[in-house]
């Protein structure tokens, strides 16, 4: 397979080195084989992307190339030479930076810091701090992708997104490290980025090709299509082949990621049969305020999913979690099913047969070091007990029939959740809510975040079921296109208030466009 | 999702999912400790492996094995209990006291009592959203003044030991029974824990307290009985602290606190919340049993002998903590 | 269910023990404060005279340790253990003694005993030796009345609240201030037997008193000498200070003159006659019988130590014949009351 | 649709309650240092003797020895660790000093250099703990209360059944002599917390620390190596605990074993009523001292008013844990975490 993914040499110019091969790679985990032997080229000047279904051994890979990873087996070479890579700092001296899947900076140090974190540089002299300095550094770093946060912020105080661009910021100090163009990987940098964050990411991902190569993971084929000159594809923790982005079509990869055919406008899937009782109300909200919302009115019917699309601060977040009881409310009335919704914790509202999946899975939405099956029955206890026991036998069939009915990739219903792949991890989250199968109400902050195709088509077949069965819907979307796609109602919030309502029924649903005009 | 290609396992891999030869055996990693101190204590002085010997380690240890067995819940929570001491000498107070009065029923009502008590900093804990080791640690010099004020700052004498008599008999002659009520104690919880969601409750809310309550675990209440079983277990010490110095003194347990604290450590319960167990309590209770009287008994030096306390109890946590579970050391 | 005998028993109250098997155990709060450190010298000093060891334990003023600590040391071999004892507190006496009775070792204990607990009920436990804390507390109140030209204010650091010797203690400088009345207590409060609690408190109490403290009236000797060094911060030096213990740097300071009183009390003989009044038994040369009843609990002799008999007290010294079998209750000053 | 008024008067209300990137100290810090206002006033009205200068001074100087431990354990808090080896540090670099300088039991006269070597072994001791910690993984709860018990052992072995006394003029002087109305003692604790706040702000391993109790794991993503910085800590606390031992025997003119008793506790009081958490990334020397004035406060506050000494300690719990909480209260939110 090696031969084949080698660049075709060019007659008349001595091929140079590639930036970064990979041969034969190989990773062991407790019952998984997160990498059998995988090979990789990134050449010099080019934006590699890098695809493959969730727990298909990306980040594996990539964290084995920042030396964070120690491989069982294979090789690395950089620049035409075999390194080994014991640790990030090692990986640096070589040029290699990461920017990791989930955040990964110190939330109650400056911007500035976080930046030239573990190469100071001039910055820090014997010991000392000259703040000034620092604060040039991370200004320069910070002038290069054209950010204008104060780098004296607190970066606890920094929004999402700008907190994605100081570690972008930060990766780049690699260029001061090295005289080799870097190698700079993004794992799924855009999967809590907002369209026009993305925007600006991709110009500063272009605008690295002149100096950089870059490697790019991101679910979003289109997205990676996009952007990237040349796709890998990995299935398995083994390579699979490549496609050059020009003549590719999303299809084409997502057949290479599974092996099959699969369809490529998931959001459209048929729209399930709705039960009689779905024109009455099931949700009702009045008046709802709180810190960062005013006077938000919405009603959800039973079996209809209902989008909230709005950029960063809109305050869509927050309403979701006041819903469900974990955001304080100052005002307003909340009636699920003709009874009154008591918001006073999060307790109330799972009784009440409300479900929330938050958008931070690693903080708020699982519970690391416990099991899959631990992680699935949370909520539902009574799902897995008779009276007030716990009957083992019955989690573990339950747990089983989940894991199976939403492809989740764990080695065991026993292993720790936090072994999982980012989208396994995500399939669990949702299948606690769905175990006692008495939901009545669902509020979903990015369901999909960092899902791969085939199983956000799960869920969004699962959501459509879920409306079919006459649950009522909440939906945060990932993308606009998404809440498009799923939606039969769109609700545009800006600046804390429910400003328009959009129709988006089979058929007739609006653009983007018509959406973004709503929103600013 | 369609058809997902699997990796399959790798055929040497051992069966995923059940813990393999070294994971069990960290999980007795708090005994073999026990052990290997026992024989070293031994050859220090053969005299002191003997029957009798034994017994009196393990009728001694009785109190403290309460004490940390309540407060391992709390500490699996990711709080700590710092008032469980001074709980447990006002008790020993309240029971010299009642006793003249409510007789036989005194035990009942001391272990409600201070369950109710330790209920009481659950809630201000919850409540206020104040960390529990300011509020336990608030509790403490609360506790202790009230016992020195009603026990006019003196022990107060029991008399009528027919009440806490049962605790000093032998069960088969060998066994003390106050430390057959600790391991029938330490047992029923942890079956509790076992067989009833509280388990999953409790390390839910100790490995990530927002996820717990995002799950809709209803994690202030876990919190609030852990410390009313912290409290109830502060009681129960007390009353077997009463049976052994037939009287209630207001200082009388004040210095099990720091004792208390490192048997949960020694055991191998992570401070930090979520991973431990009361049996894990237990052995390290022991352990620290044989620490504070074995030393001095087999004739180390009091100087040399905190010197060792010191290294032996570092020495044990190494061993005993289960490092896969507790992935950040603080 | 059945009891689980320690020691077979009661042995019988007058040994027969070869003087070469008794074993010296003596159990103090810790060896890092002087006195105590005398206390179990003395008890080395006993040892030697008689060929033996002594056994030192310490259980760091922690109750329930020392209770372990005996516990197990009553699980071993019990048969011709001697044990001199020094009990936390007096809630601690009891099951010492207990414990010692059931086992059948020798038991002699110090300083602290409930008061309606009598040695007599006992068999093995042979003796209480203690000082009269009421006594001492007012002879120094008294010495410190004097001091102070009779009238005046005084502040008192007490003791360990929840302790005998603390209290009775401050009961005897009440019995003073009833005797002297134009002396005024100004406050108390609690400095636990400790100098650097007494340095703190007693810091405090001046500047909230200010010129009015002429005397400071202090449970113990440390916190006599935390006060004094508080004295000595504040620039104070026409303030009286008592204490009690006779520990060596309170001799010094009396010497100095800037202490004023103090009474002894003698560690290194506490340390050799708890001892001394097993090990007579053990070995036979004693019976249990023959003690007189108001030599089971008695007060030992003290001294109140001022500028004019200290250097009497300086180097304290025990007399071998003070350990002698017929001579071991020279000297008491009769029975506690 | 939204008229461009009244989105303008939604985003006003929306953006009020939004965390602004700030550099210094914020209002939700404002907690102890406003409690400390209250409290030192409650007091002054209550008792006349309380509001004294000379009370005063009494107050800052009992506060020295309190805010130079604190100085040393907020470090360790800052990282999210805790440091119960006060006692048996302070008790060891005691006995050492009084050994090392002028006294009674030898003919040693090391004057600064002994306070140094005291330091040193505080410092030593405090290395240790952090070496277990990294080396052992063993939980730093538990090796400063193993280190603990090692100084005091020591401590008793150097102490030897005799009291030793300090006859050094340096030492002695530091408690009694006054300079602008404060012992020399007081000004060598104001010096530590000056060092304390320039560490803590101007030097890596001040940063790092805060870091560390920020997101330990991050630092690791950055190639940090966080072990040096731990141990480095540790051994900071201990330099500190080091010479407040030092400065409890000039207070006393004597080197005690027990010098350290009771001082981890009341540190560890002092810097979380301060603002510091014990989860660590929060808080600081700044917050500490503030912390240590409150207590100490306290602690004299009650005495002056004459509250009886059996109740003074249930009173100050109480006080604390009430300090604590209005000082959490306002900054409460739901979900939040609380361990
Ligand atoms: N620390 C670990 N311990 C055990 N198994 C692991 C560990 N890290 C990853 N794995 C396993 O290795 C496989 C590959 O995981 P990896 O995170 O590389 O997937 P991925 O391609 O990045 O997926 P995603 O798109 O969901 O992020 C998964 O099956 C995962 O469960
Ligand atoms: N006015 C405000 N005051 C305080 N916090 C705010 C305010 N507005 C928003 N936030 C916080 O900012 C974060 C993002 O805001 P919000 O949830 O409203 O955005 P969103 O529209 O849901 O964005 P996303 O597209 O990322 O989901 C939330 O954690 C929210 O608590
Ligand atoms: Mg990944
Ligand atoms: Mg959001």
């Amino acid at each position: 397979m090696t031969t084949n993914l080698q660049t075709q040499p060019d007659p008349r110019v001595p091929a140079p080195a590639p930036a970064l091969e990979v041969r034969g790679l190989v990773k062991h985990y407790p019952g998984v084989k997160a990498l059998d032997g995988v090979d990789l080229v990134v050449r010099q000047h080019e934006v590699l992307g890098l695809a493959g279904e969730n727990g298909a051994g990306k980040s594996t890979l990539l964290k084995a190339l920042v030396g964070l990873v120690r491989p069982d087996g294979g090789e690395i070479w950089v620049r035409g030479e075999k390194v080994r890579l014991r640790s990030v700092v090692d990986a640096a001296d070589h040029g290699i930076g990461m920017v990791f899947q989930e955040q990964s900076l110190v939330p109650n140090l400056t911007a500035a810091e976080n930046i030239v974190l573990g190469s100071e540089g001039p910055g820090v002299r014997r010991g000392i701090y000259r703040w000034n300095t620092m604060r040039r550094l991370a200004q320069e770093q910070l002038d290069k992708i054209g950010s204008h946060i104060d780098p004296l912020a607190r970066t606890d105080t920094l929004s999402f997104a700008d907190r994605q661009m100081v570690e972008i910021a930060k990766v780049l100090r690699i260029e001061e490290r090295t005289s080799h163009p870097p190698v700079i990987i993004l794992d799924e940098p855009t999967s809590v980025l907002e369209s026009k964050e993305i925007e600006t990411l991709f110009t500063q991902v272009r605008r690295l090709r002149e100096f950089a190569s870059v490697v790019f993971v991101s679910h979003r084929l289109d997205e990676v299509l996009d952007v990237c000159d040349r796709v890998a594809v990995l299935r398995g923790g083994r390579s699979v082949g490549e496609v050059p982005s020009a003549d590719a079509a999303p299809a084409e990869l997502h057949r290479m990621m599974i092996g099959s055919t699969g369809s490529d406008d998931h959001y459209h899937g048929a729209v399930a049969e709705r039960p009689d009782e779905a024109r009455r109300p099931r949700l009702v909200v009045r008046g709802l305020s709180g810190k960062s919302f005013r006077d938000v009115d919405l009603d959800v019917h039973a079996g209809e999913i209902v989008g909230i699309v709005g950029v960063h601060g809109s305050g869509r977040e927050d309403v979701c979690r006041a819903l469900f009881g974990a955001e304080p409310t100052t005002a307003g009335e909340v009636v699920l099913d003709g009874e009154k919704l008591d918001l006073s914790g999060t307790r109330a509202a799972c009784a009440a047969g409300v479900g929330y999946v938050p958008a931070e899975r690693k903080t708020e939405g699982m519970v690391g070091p416990m099991s899959v099956a631990d992680n699935m029955t949370l909520t539902k206890q009574q799902s897995r007990c008779t009276g007030p026991l716990v009957r083992p036998r019955k989690q573990a069939t339950l747990v089983d029939r989940w894991i199976e009915r939403l492809s989740i990739r764990t080695p065991h219903r026993g292993t720790a959740i936090q072994r999982l792949s980012g989208g396994n991890q995500q399939k669990v989250v949702l299948a606690r809510w769905l175990v006692a199968g008495d939901v009545r109400l669902l509020l979903l902050d990015h369901p999909t975040r960092g899902l791969d195709i085939g199983a956000r088509s799960e869920v969004y077949r699962l959501m459509r079921e879920l409306a079919g069965s006459g649950v009522a819907t909440v939906l945060l979307a990932d993308s606009l296109e998404e809440a498009i796609g799923m939606s039969d109602r769109i609700i545009v919030m800006s600046d804390g208030r429910a400003t328009t309502e959009v129709a988006a029924p089979p058929g007739g649903k609006p653009t983007p466009l018509d959406l973004v005009k709503e929103m600013v | 999702m369609s058809a997902p290609a699997l990796t399959s396992p790798a055929p040497d891999a051992v069966v995923p999912g059940r813990p393999t030869v070294g994971q069990r055996l960290t999980a007795f990693m708090p005994v073999i400790a026990l052990v290997v101190l026992l024989a070293a204590l031994t050859i220090a002085d053969p005299g002191f492996l003997t029957l009798s010997s034994l017994t009196a380690a393990v009728r001694t240890s009785a109190p403290l094995v309460v004490l940390a067995a309540g407060a391992t819940l709390v500490v699996l929570c990711g709080g700590i209990d710092l008032s469980i001491a001074a709980l447990c000498s006002l008790a020993t107070v309240f029971f010299a006291l009642w006793l003249p009065d409510l007789g036989g029923i005194t035990t009942v009502a001391i272990i409600a009592a201070t369950g109710a008590i330790g209920a009481l900093q659950g809630v201000a804990h919850v409540l206020f959203r104040i960390p529990s080791f300011i509020v336990t640690l608030g509790g403490m010099s609360i506790f202790t003044a009230v016992a020195l004020v009603i026990s006019d700052a003196g022990p107060v004498r029991v008399v009528d030991r027919d009440a806490t008599n049962w605790l000093t008999l032998y069960v088969g002659g060998v066994v003390p029974m106050a430390f057959v009520v600790a391991l029938v104690l330490v047992a029923a919880v942890s079956l509790v824990l076992r067989l009833t969601p509280l388990d999953s409750w409790i390390r839910a809310t100790g490995y990530s307290e927002s996820a717990a309550r995002l799950a809709g675990a209803p994690v202030d209440r876990v919190k609030i009985a852990a410390f009313t079983v912290s409290g109830a277990c502060a009681g129960l010490a007390a009353v077997m602290l009463v049976s052994r110095n037939f009287s209630g003194s207001p200082t009388m347990a004040d210095n099990l606190l720091l004792p208390a604290v490192a048997a949960i450590v020694v055991g191998g319960t992570a401070i930090t919340g979520g991973h431990g167990s009361l049996w894990r309590s237990l052995a390290g209770a022991l352990v620290v049993t044989l620490l504070r009287v074995g030393l001095p008994i087999v004739g180390v030096p009091s100087a040399y002998e905190q010197i060792l306390y010191g290294a032996i109890i570092v020495a044990a946590v190494a061993l005993t903590l289960d490092r896969s579970k507790v992935l950040i050391i603080k | 269910t059945e009891e689980a005998g320690g020691g077979g028993g009661p042995a019988a109250e007058t040994g027969a023990c070869d003087p070469a098997d008794v074993k010296l155990v003596g159990q103090v709060r810790n060896e890092s404060n002087p006195y105590e450190a005398a206390w179990l010298d003395g008890g080395d000093a006993f040892a030697e005279q008689v060929g033996l060891t002594q056994e030192r334990l310490t259980y760091d003023g922690d109750s329930t340790r020392q209770q372990e600590q005996v516990s197990q040391l009553l699980a071993g071999d019990t048969e011709c253990l001697v044990m001199n004892v020094l009990p936390n507190g007096d809630s601690d006496t009891p099951p010492i003694v207990e414990g010692a009775q059931e086992a059948g070792a020798y038991l002699v204990t110090q300083w602290n005993k409930p008061a309606d607990l009598n040695v007599t009920d006992y068999d093995t436990w042979l003796s209480h030796i203690t000082y009269d804390g009421v006594e001492s507390g007012k002879q120094i109140g008294d010495a410190l009345a004097e001091a102070i030209g009779g009238s005046g204010g005084i502040v008192a650091l007490q003791g360990i609240l929840d302790t005998g010797a603390a209290k009775d203690r401050f009961a005897g400088l009440e019995e003073s201030l009833a005797a002297n009345t134009d002396v005024e207590l100004l406050d108390d409060q609690t400095a636990n037997f400790s100098r650097a609690e007494a340095l703190e408190v007693t810091k405090t109490l001046l500047s909230k008193h200010g010129e009015d403290v002429k005397g400071i009236w202090a449970a113990n000797d440390d916190m006599a000498l935390g006060a004094l060094e508080a004295l000595q911060q504040a620039g104070r030096d026409d303030v009286a200070v008592v204490g009690i213990d006779a520990v060596p740097d309170a001799l010094t300071a009396i010497q100095d003159g800037t202490m004023t009183a103090t009474v002894s009390s003698d560690g290194p003989w506490q340390g050799g006659i708890g001892l001394a009044i097993g090990y007579c038994v053990a070995t036979g040369e004693l019976a249990v019988e023959d003690i007189a009843d108001e030599d089971r609990a008695w007060y030992a002799e003290q001294f109140l130590i001022e500028q004019d008999n200290v250097a009497d007290f300086v180097s304290p010294e025990t007399d071998e014949s003070d350990f002698a079998c017929d001579n071991l209750f020279s000297r008491s000053q009769g029975a506690m009351s | 649709m939204t008229s461009p008024a009244e989105a303008d008067a939604g985003s006003e209300v929306v953006n009020a309650g939004r965390p602004q990137p700030r550099r210094g100290i914020s209002l939700s810090d404002a907690g102890p240092p406003i409690a400390l206002v209250v409290i030192f006033g409650v007091f002054a009205v209550l008792s006349p003797d309380f509001r004294t200068l000379s009370n005063v001074q009494n107050v800052l100087d009992a506060a020295a020895v309190l805010a130079v431990v604190t100085c040393g354990i907020s470090f360790v808090l800052m990282m999210g660790s805790i440091d119960l080896s006060a006692p048996g540090i302070m008790g060891a670099s005691a006995i050492a000093v009084a050994l090392l300088v002028a006294n009674n039991r030898n003919d040693n006269d090391f004057g600064l250099f002994g306070v140094a070597v005291a330091v040193l072994l505080g410092a030593a001791l405090g290395c240790l703990s952090g070496l277990a910690l990294v080396v052992l993984k063993v939980p730093s709860f538990m090796t400063t209360l193993g280190i603990s018990a090692v100084g005091l052992g020591v401590a008793t072995l150097m102490f030897a059944g005799v009291q030793p006394n300090v006859t050094d003029p340096m030492l002695e002087g530091w408690a009694v002599e006054r300079f602008l109305g404060l012992a020399h003692l007081t000004w060598i604790a104001v010096a530590c917390v000056l060092v304390g706040v320039l560490v803590q702000r101007y030097s890596r391993l001040g940063r790092y620390a805060f870091a560390i109790g920020g997101a330990e794991e991050v630092l690791g993503l950055s190639g940090v190596r966080v072990a040096p910085y731990k141990v480095a800590v540790f051994t900071m606390a201990g330099a500190f605990y080091g010479l407040a031992g030092v400065l409890v025997t000039s207070q006393l003119s004597a080197g005690l074993v027990q010098a350290g008793k009771g001082y981890d506790f009341s540190a560890i009081t002092a810097a979380v009523v301060g603002g510091t958490l014990l989860t660590g990334g929060r808080g600081g020397i700044l917050h500490s001292a503030v912390g240590v004035l409150l207590v100490t406060v306290l602690t004299n506050g009650l005495v002056q008013v004459g509250v009886s000494p059996y109740w003074q300690g249930g009173v100050q719990g109480l006080i604390v844990v009430a300090a604590v909480a209005a000082a959490v209260l306002p900054q409460r939110r739901r979900n939040q975490v609380t361990k």
